[in-house]
């Protein structure tokens, strides 16, 4: 690891401070994917400002009939929330099957977010649920955030604070592992709002995608079976050692039927 | 890999196959460039600083021009040495066809990397290479198909 | 038996240390004024180097000193050895390419060393490897195994034209040829036994001081075989004299055969000590021993077995590629050679069996042994033939395993592949492992998963092994360069307690506990008074180290044979005591007697009368108590035994879940179990992984290593196995004095085949032919597409 | 960019001058001698560098020791109890032969104990096997490890820790 300026602000103003005009300073909220990055030297920042102390962007509150989720909270204490298993069980099931214990006690949502690692699981959860990004300038629908491989609409210096959730009427998350590092190979997220279907797959593309056609067909009518016919196209889909891009379009249909039975569980 | 792609461009081929041979324009569109200096008419040493997510790696090397067809295309070619991160290299295969007044760009990439960015980030090779082929020639089909070209370069 | 005796369950001595944090691995060793070395490694799989630049990086802030190739090659360093001859068909020895320590003008993997930078810190040594310029003609590389002997793939080295290191045979092709002409049925099977990294948790480290003074140089290093270490070092590498040389393999977390080698770091780390005048410490990152390490396995293999009407094997035919990787490791050659086709005949009666095999170089890692080393690869071989045969016979596949089964009364029983077996009983162990595993209850299984949506199958291995290598003559006339004995020596303390000294080593078997048992129940010590000493070459006698499940055999048995010497000197010293007849002195459980009296006197009084001899035989014994023995064995044992495998497979997904993982083994008589279980638990697993989930994986074209950290090569985790069923049956080994086989490589050797068969016949009613290991679950969703595509034409 | 730190290490205050760069295990194998903490890997994925902080499991190697700043760390050295008793895991873990080379021993028993307290005394094997997702071990198959965690759960509730 190159060495760096380390700053470990005390609030959000001093954050956005520390960052600001340092073209090569980087925010830290877990570190779960930014510092095994230092520690390969594939990154050289100038300054790695620890959101760790900022006291305001950590907790879970039940907010209308959704919750907000703020950006430093623990996935491990997502998936044990009261709160997240009684608005959207879901979520706090999701928050479960990121990493493992360990990078669960460290890893934030915030970070999750804001990196937008093709193969996160907390991306799909924000899209499918249609969930509101809240930084320190403003927000983002979940819509239109995420915008490519690790790009989303965050600005230059703009932190997220928390991440806003709607109760959906059902939802589920149903994750194919890559087999060696655990990150989602294929993660389709499937919720049923007032609004509509939403399904949203991680792991499968650049970045979090929805998929209309199943959409469509599961508001219309919301069982497996609506879908099981709808195949994705293999095309722009990730491939690797560890699955095809045909696999993976394979994998979105199975993935995004289970979500559905359990979802209606 | 592999990687295809296409983009209609508004512009006769003519003047699509000189920018590809401006250094300005091809600075402008190599993703991330710092600094793009000529050699000769078909070579060029590039530094080019990219950020994908976490990693960021500068690398510099060259970029050479070849099988020059004016104005039916060329290869592009890159390759170049960042470092601990490792080295990248590759070309694409450039076609332009004439579609009515406009020009209809095809590309065909072959990308390689090497050292510690394959050994760690095999996962994310395939999907970088393609963002970066894609924001090369959407930026080059957008800044040679921009109607008033005041700042093309 | 006695409670820590021979047979019993005491628990381990060693691991008050490992579960308190104070066990000391290479790393934990604390060094005064200690540098650390960062090796730069070529990031091409096939490069000409045309230039090295060091002078700004030698300009860095905390560097010490930077080596190259060209510094090793000016102080006329040997190259590393390989060190076993194997003769090719037309008895010309194997092609020897250089091994140089570091690369000089061309690196030939993705890995290959280039610079060695000393510095005061890692972080600066690695600061420093950044500003060192190489530069590289990158060439096209040789990585792809099927087609390494192809003509005008790319050459590896000039002194192996067309990639060929040797072209080697065992059996008449003949007389194969004609038993396949008069056979009812042939079975034909195309195979790649996939590489695997071995990934001992602790990666390979190595340190070194040397003391100006006495011109004495102190490596530590993970190693499983400290003097052979340091006899390569001192004969071919560095020509340190052997006494000025002392390696020390303290505690050593794993080595699955992939710490036998000698490495060009620890080489590196040790020459360099004495140039830059401080001690210097490496220790691998998780990314280097992927690249570096040994690998193992990685076949490709074209077999046929022939068989008459009633399914009685008539011939083996096998044709096999072997991976070399770029450079010939240390004991590379007998792997696919004398540890693989001596095996062919498994358990069977085979009567003739042909085995072609050419080993190949690449653009890739060196390849050596690896737990089993040779002998996993011959049973996947073996016990996949079977299982396909059974399935085309439409013949039960344990049954058609009994008709041919080698019968008890058959033992010695000589192979047509030189091995002779010494003992064995074979049908009884798979008639156990049938009963435990519930074989009669498995359609019903099959049923029930079925209306799951899951696709459930069945598959046994029933493997032999030949471990414990000897005898050394044999192993001199094979071309092995080392001897294959093993030494011991039990030093009493004038108090009674006892060290005892063996020249094997352990990293995780638990030598201190299994070795202290066996000197605990002959000498009648308790075994909290025994230490057992390893590890270090100035504290042990010569000894060859710990591979290919030899410890216990081999290891065990001198220890034997140097408490039988103690018991001799002893019952001298006692006959002198007590005033009798030494004939009339017998020895039990700590006690000398005199028979038929009821005189006696403990050992330890001998033991304390011998160094304090002011009442000792002296005109005929000398005092002491401490006692020397080599053992050399009469031959391999042959540990066998049969795993059943149960898997579900969800069709929807590819996924193979092992279910159900039966393992009965014959290992002869058993020290302790508690260790020989954990020993086929870990064996067994890394035999699953190699089945379901490992593989090294090269980019075929450009030698790149895309599985190179734990995001791509798949572990296997807990999570992917179940407890695990097992049973024993034994036949003692005839010619040791403790009656034992090895038991360490078993799991391992076994379970391939196991779970590949039990894959294959879940998938056999989708019209799958074969899945290639491992089957992942990309593979085997693949092969199910493949097979219905092939159903829909 | 040189820092101070300071924490409490198995009961003990501890401070030293550490780089920001500086991982939590540097600091605790090269700063405290304390290396008992192993690093198996790079990537943040074999847990023989699993340690205890303020009470939540975390991968060592994966956080900077300035992060550790007024927290308290219990590593594999400060869970006996006194010299010749040893906490129920690891007591368990010896009973059932849960180790053998011992190198991601330490990661192991410091997951284990994390994961019991998690589940409140009460685990199955599956649950076991499960949480077991963020520790690599090469020797044992992981069949005796498992059968130590469900041996020291009760353990741990009877000794009250």
């Amino acid at each position: 690891m190159y060495d760096f300026a380390y700053h470990r602000p005390k609030t959000l103003a001093d954050a956005a401070a520390a960052l600001k005009g340092k073209d090569e300073a980087r925010a830290m909220s877990g570190g779960m994917t930014l510092i095994p990055t230092l520690k390969q030297r594939l990154a050289k920042p100038s300054d790695v400002v620890d959101l760790g102390g900022i006291k305001e962007l950590a907790g879970i509150k039940v907010e209308g009939s959704g919750v907000t989720i703020g950006a430093m909270t623990k996935h491990y204490d997502v998936s044990v929330s009261p709160d997240v298993k009684k608005t959207i069980p879901a979520l706090a099931e999701l928050a479960a099957m990121i990493g493992d214990p360990a990078v669960r006690n460290r890893g934030t949502i915030g970070g999750s977010v804001a990196n937008s690692d093709p193969a996160a699981d907390y991306p799909a959860a924000v899209v499918a649920l249609n969930a509101t990004i809240n930084t320190n300038a403003g927000k983002h629908a979940a819509d239109g955030f995420f915008k490519g491989l690790f790009e989303t609409a965050l600005k230059d210096g703009e932190l997220i604070t928390s991440v806003s959730f709607p109760k959906p009427e059902k939802a589920a998350y149903m994750k194919f592992r890559n087999p060696a590092s655990r990150y989602a190979m294929v993660g389709v997220f499937v919720a049923k709002t007032k609004d509509g279907v939403r399904v949203a797959v991680t792991g499968a593309g650049p970045c979090v995608f929805r998929v209309k056609a199943m959409e469509d067909a599961l508001s219309k009518n919301f069982s497996s079976a609506a879908i099981k016919d709808i195949k994705v196209p293999s095309k722009d889909l990730n491939s690797d050692i560890h699955g095809s891009a045909e696999y993976r379009a394979h994998l979105v249909g199975v993935m995004a039927r289970r979500a559905v039975d359990a979802a209606n569980k | 890999m592999e990687i295809k792609g296409e983009y209609k461009i508004a512009a006769p081929r003519d003047k699509v196959f000189a920018a590809l041979n401006d250094q300005a324009v091809l600075q402008a569109c190599i993703p991330g460039c710092e600094t793009l200096e000529k050699l000769s008419d078909t070579e060029m040493t590039a530094k080019v600083r990219l950020r994908i997510g976490p990693v960021s790696a500068a690398f510099s090397g060259k970029v050479t021009l070849s099988d020059i067809d004016p104005p039916n295309g060329y290869k592009i070619s890159g390759e170049g040495q960042g470092g601990v991160a490792g080295f990248a290299k590759g070309g694409a295969v450039v076609k332009l066809t004439e579609d009515g007044g406009d020009t209809v760009l095809t590309y065909d990439v072959d990308a390689q990397v090497g050292g510690k960015i394959a050994q760690v980030g095999a996962r994310l090779i395939a999907g970088t290479a393609k963002k970066l082929a894609d924001q090369f020639f959407g930026k080059f089909a957008e800044s040679v198909g921009a109607p008033p070209p005041t700042s093309a370069a | 038996m006695t409670e820590t005796g021979i047979g019993a369950r005491v628990h381990r001595k060693e691991d008050k240390r490992f579960l308190t944090g104070t066990g000391r691995y290479v790393d934990d060793l604390p060094l005064a004024r200690a540098t650390y070395a960062y090796f730069l490694r070529s990031p091409h799989a096939h490069a000409k180097i045309k230039k090295i630049d060091t002078t700004a990086a030698k300009a860095m802030p905390g560097v010490v000193e930077i080596f190259t190739g060209k510094d090793t090659a000016d102080a006329k360093m040997g190259g590393l050895i390989c060190g076993w001859v194997v003769k090719d068909k037309n008895g010309e020895p194997h092609k020897a390419p250089a091994h140089p320590v570091m690369a000089l003008d061309t690196v030939r993997y993705v890995g290959d060393t280039v610079a060695m930078v000393v510095a005061n810190s890692v972080d600066e040594a690695k600061d420093a490897a950044e500003a060192i310029k190489v530069d590289y003609e990158v060439k096209p590389a040789n990585v792809d195994l099927a087609r390494a002997l192809d003509k005008g793939t790319p050459e590896v080295h000039p002194e192996a034209p067309g990639n060929l290191i040797y072209d080697w045979e065992i059996g008449v092709k003949a007389d194969v040829d004609a038993a396949f002409a008069k056979a009812a049925h042939v079975t034909k099977l195309d195979l790649v036994n996939n590489r695997l990294i071995p990934n001992a948790m602790e990666p390979r480290a190595a340190a070194a001081e040397y003391d100006k003074g006495t011109g004495n140089y102190t490596l530590w290093s993970t190693s499983q075989n400290p003097h052979v270490l340091r006899l390569i070092l001192s004969a071919f590498v560095l020509g340190i004299p052997e006494h000025k040389l002392r390696v020390v393999a303290p505690d050593v977390g794993g080595g699955f055969g992939s710490k036998i080698f000698c490495y060009n770091e620890e080489t590196m780390v040790c020459w360099a000590a004495s140039r830059v005048g401080r001690p210097i410490k490496w220790t691998a990152e998780r990314a280097e021993s992927f690249m570096t390490d040994a690998h193992g396995r990685d076949h490709v293999t074209h077999a046929e077995l022939a068989m008459d009407k009633d399914g009685k094997f008539l011939a083996l035919k096998v044709e096999t590629i072997a991976n070399m990787g770029a450079y010939l490791s240390t004991f590379s050659t007998a792997v696919p050679t004398y540890l693989y086709a001596t095996l062919l005949a498994g358990q069977y009666t085979t009567p003739l069996i042909y085995a072609n095999v050419k080993a190949a170089v690449t653009h890739t890692a060196p390849v050596d042994a690896y737990r089993g080393a040779g002998r996993p690869e011959a049973t996947f071989v073996i016990e996949t033939i079977v299982s396909k045969a059974a399935a085309e016979l439409k013949m039960d596949t344990a049954e058609l395993r009994r008709k041919n089964f080698i019968p008890k009364e058959a033992f010695p029983y000589q192979t047509p592949v030189a091995l002779q077996y010494d003992s064995g009983n074979y049908p009884p162990i798979i008639d156990e492992a049938m009963k435990i595993a519930d074989y009669k209850g498995f359609e019903a299984r099959r049923a029930e998963a079925k209306k799951r949506g899951k696709l459930r199958g069945i598959g046994f291995s029933s493997y032999i092994e030949a471990c414990g290598l000897a005898p050394s003559q044999v192993i001199g006339q094979l071309g092995g360069g080392v001897g294959q004995w093993e030494s011991a020596q039990i030093k009493f303390n004038p108090t009674g307690n006892v060290q005892v000294i063996t020249g094997s080593h352990s990293h995780g078997q638990g030598h201190e506990t299994t070795f202290a048992q066996l000197v605990s129940d002959k000498l009648g010590v308790p075994i909290e008074n025994i230490e057992v000493v390893h590890g270090d070459t100035s504290t042990t006698t010569f000894g060859m180290g710990t591979y290919g499940s030899r410890s216990l055999a081999v290891g065990g048995s001198a220890i034997m044979k140097a408490t039988d010497k103690i018991i001799a000197k002893g019952k001298k010293v006692a006959a002198h005591l007590m005033e009798a007849d030494v004939a009339d002195v017998e020895f039990d459980n700590g006690t000398f007697k005199v028979a038929g009296t009821d005189k006696n006197v403990p050992l330890a009084q001998v033991v304390f009368a011998a160094y304090v001899p002011h009442n000792y035989p002296l005109a005929e014994v000398e005092p002491g108590m401490d006692e020397n023995a080599f053992y050399d064995p009469a031959n391999f044992v042959y540990p066998a035994g049969t795993q059943i495998c149960e898997v579900e497979i969800d069709p929807d997904t590819g996924v193979v879940e092992v279910v159900a993982h039966t393992a009965v083994d014959d290992f002869g008589n058993i020290i302790n179990p508690m260790i020989v279980e954990g020993q086929v638990h870990g064996g067994i697993v890394q035999g699953v992984g190699q089945a379901l989930h490992e593989a090294a994986v090269y980019d075929k074209d450009t030698g790149q290593l895309l599985s190179g950290s734990y995001m791509d090569y798949r572990m296997p985790r807990a999570e992917d196995v179940p407890s695990f069923k097992l049973g024993y049956k034994v036949t003692p080994c005839p010619h040791n004095p403790l009656g034992v086989k090895g038991c360490g490589e078993a799991g391992a050797i076994a379970a391939p085949a196991a779970v590949m068969n039990a894959v294959h016949d879940a998938l056999a009613p989708l019209g799958v032919k074969h899945v290639e290991m491992p089957a992942t679950p990309l593979n085997v969703w693949q092969s199910i597409q493949g097979a219905q595509r092939a159903a829909a034409e | 960019m040189t820092l101070s730190v300071a924490m409490t290490v198995n009961g003990k205050a501890v401070s030293g001058k550490v780089e920001a760069r500086t991982l939590l295990v540097q600091f605790l194998r090269e700063n405290l001698g304390m290396t008992g903490t192993h690093v198996g890997c790079d990537t943040s994925q074999c847990g023989a560098c699993v340690v205890d902080v303020d009470g939540k499991s975390i991968k060592s190697c994966t956080m900077l020791a300035v992060q550790a700043e007024g927290t308290k760390v219990t590593t594999i050295e400060g869970l006996a109890p006194s010299a010749d008793k040893l906490h129920p895991m690891q007591e368990a873990f010896r009973e059932n032969h849960a180790l053998q080379c011992g190198f991601c021993t330490p990661g192991m028993v410091m997951s284990a104990i994390d994961m019991v307290k998690r589940h409140n005394y009460k685990l199955d094997e599956a649950t076991v096997r499960h949480e077991l997702e963020g520790n690599l071990c090469r020797c044992t198959g992981y069949h005796n490890i498992v059968k130590a965690i469900l041996a020291a759960a009760p353990a741990m509730k009877a000794a009250g820790v």
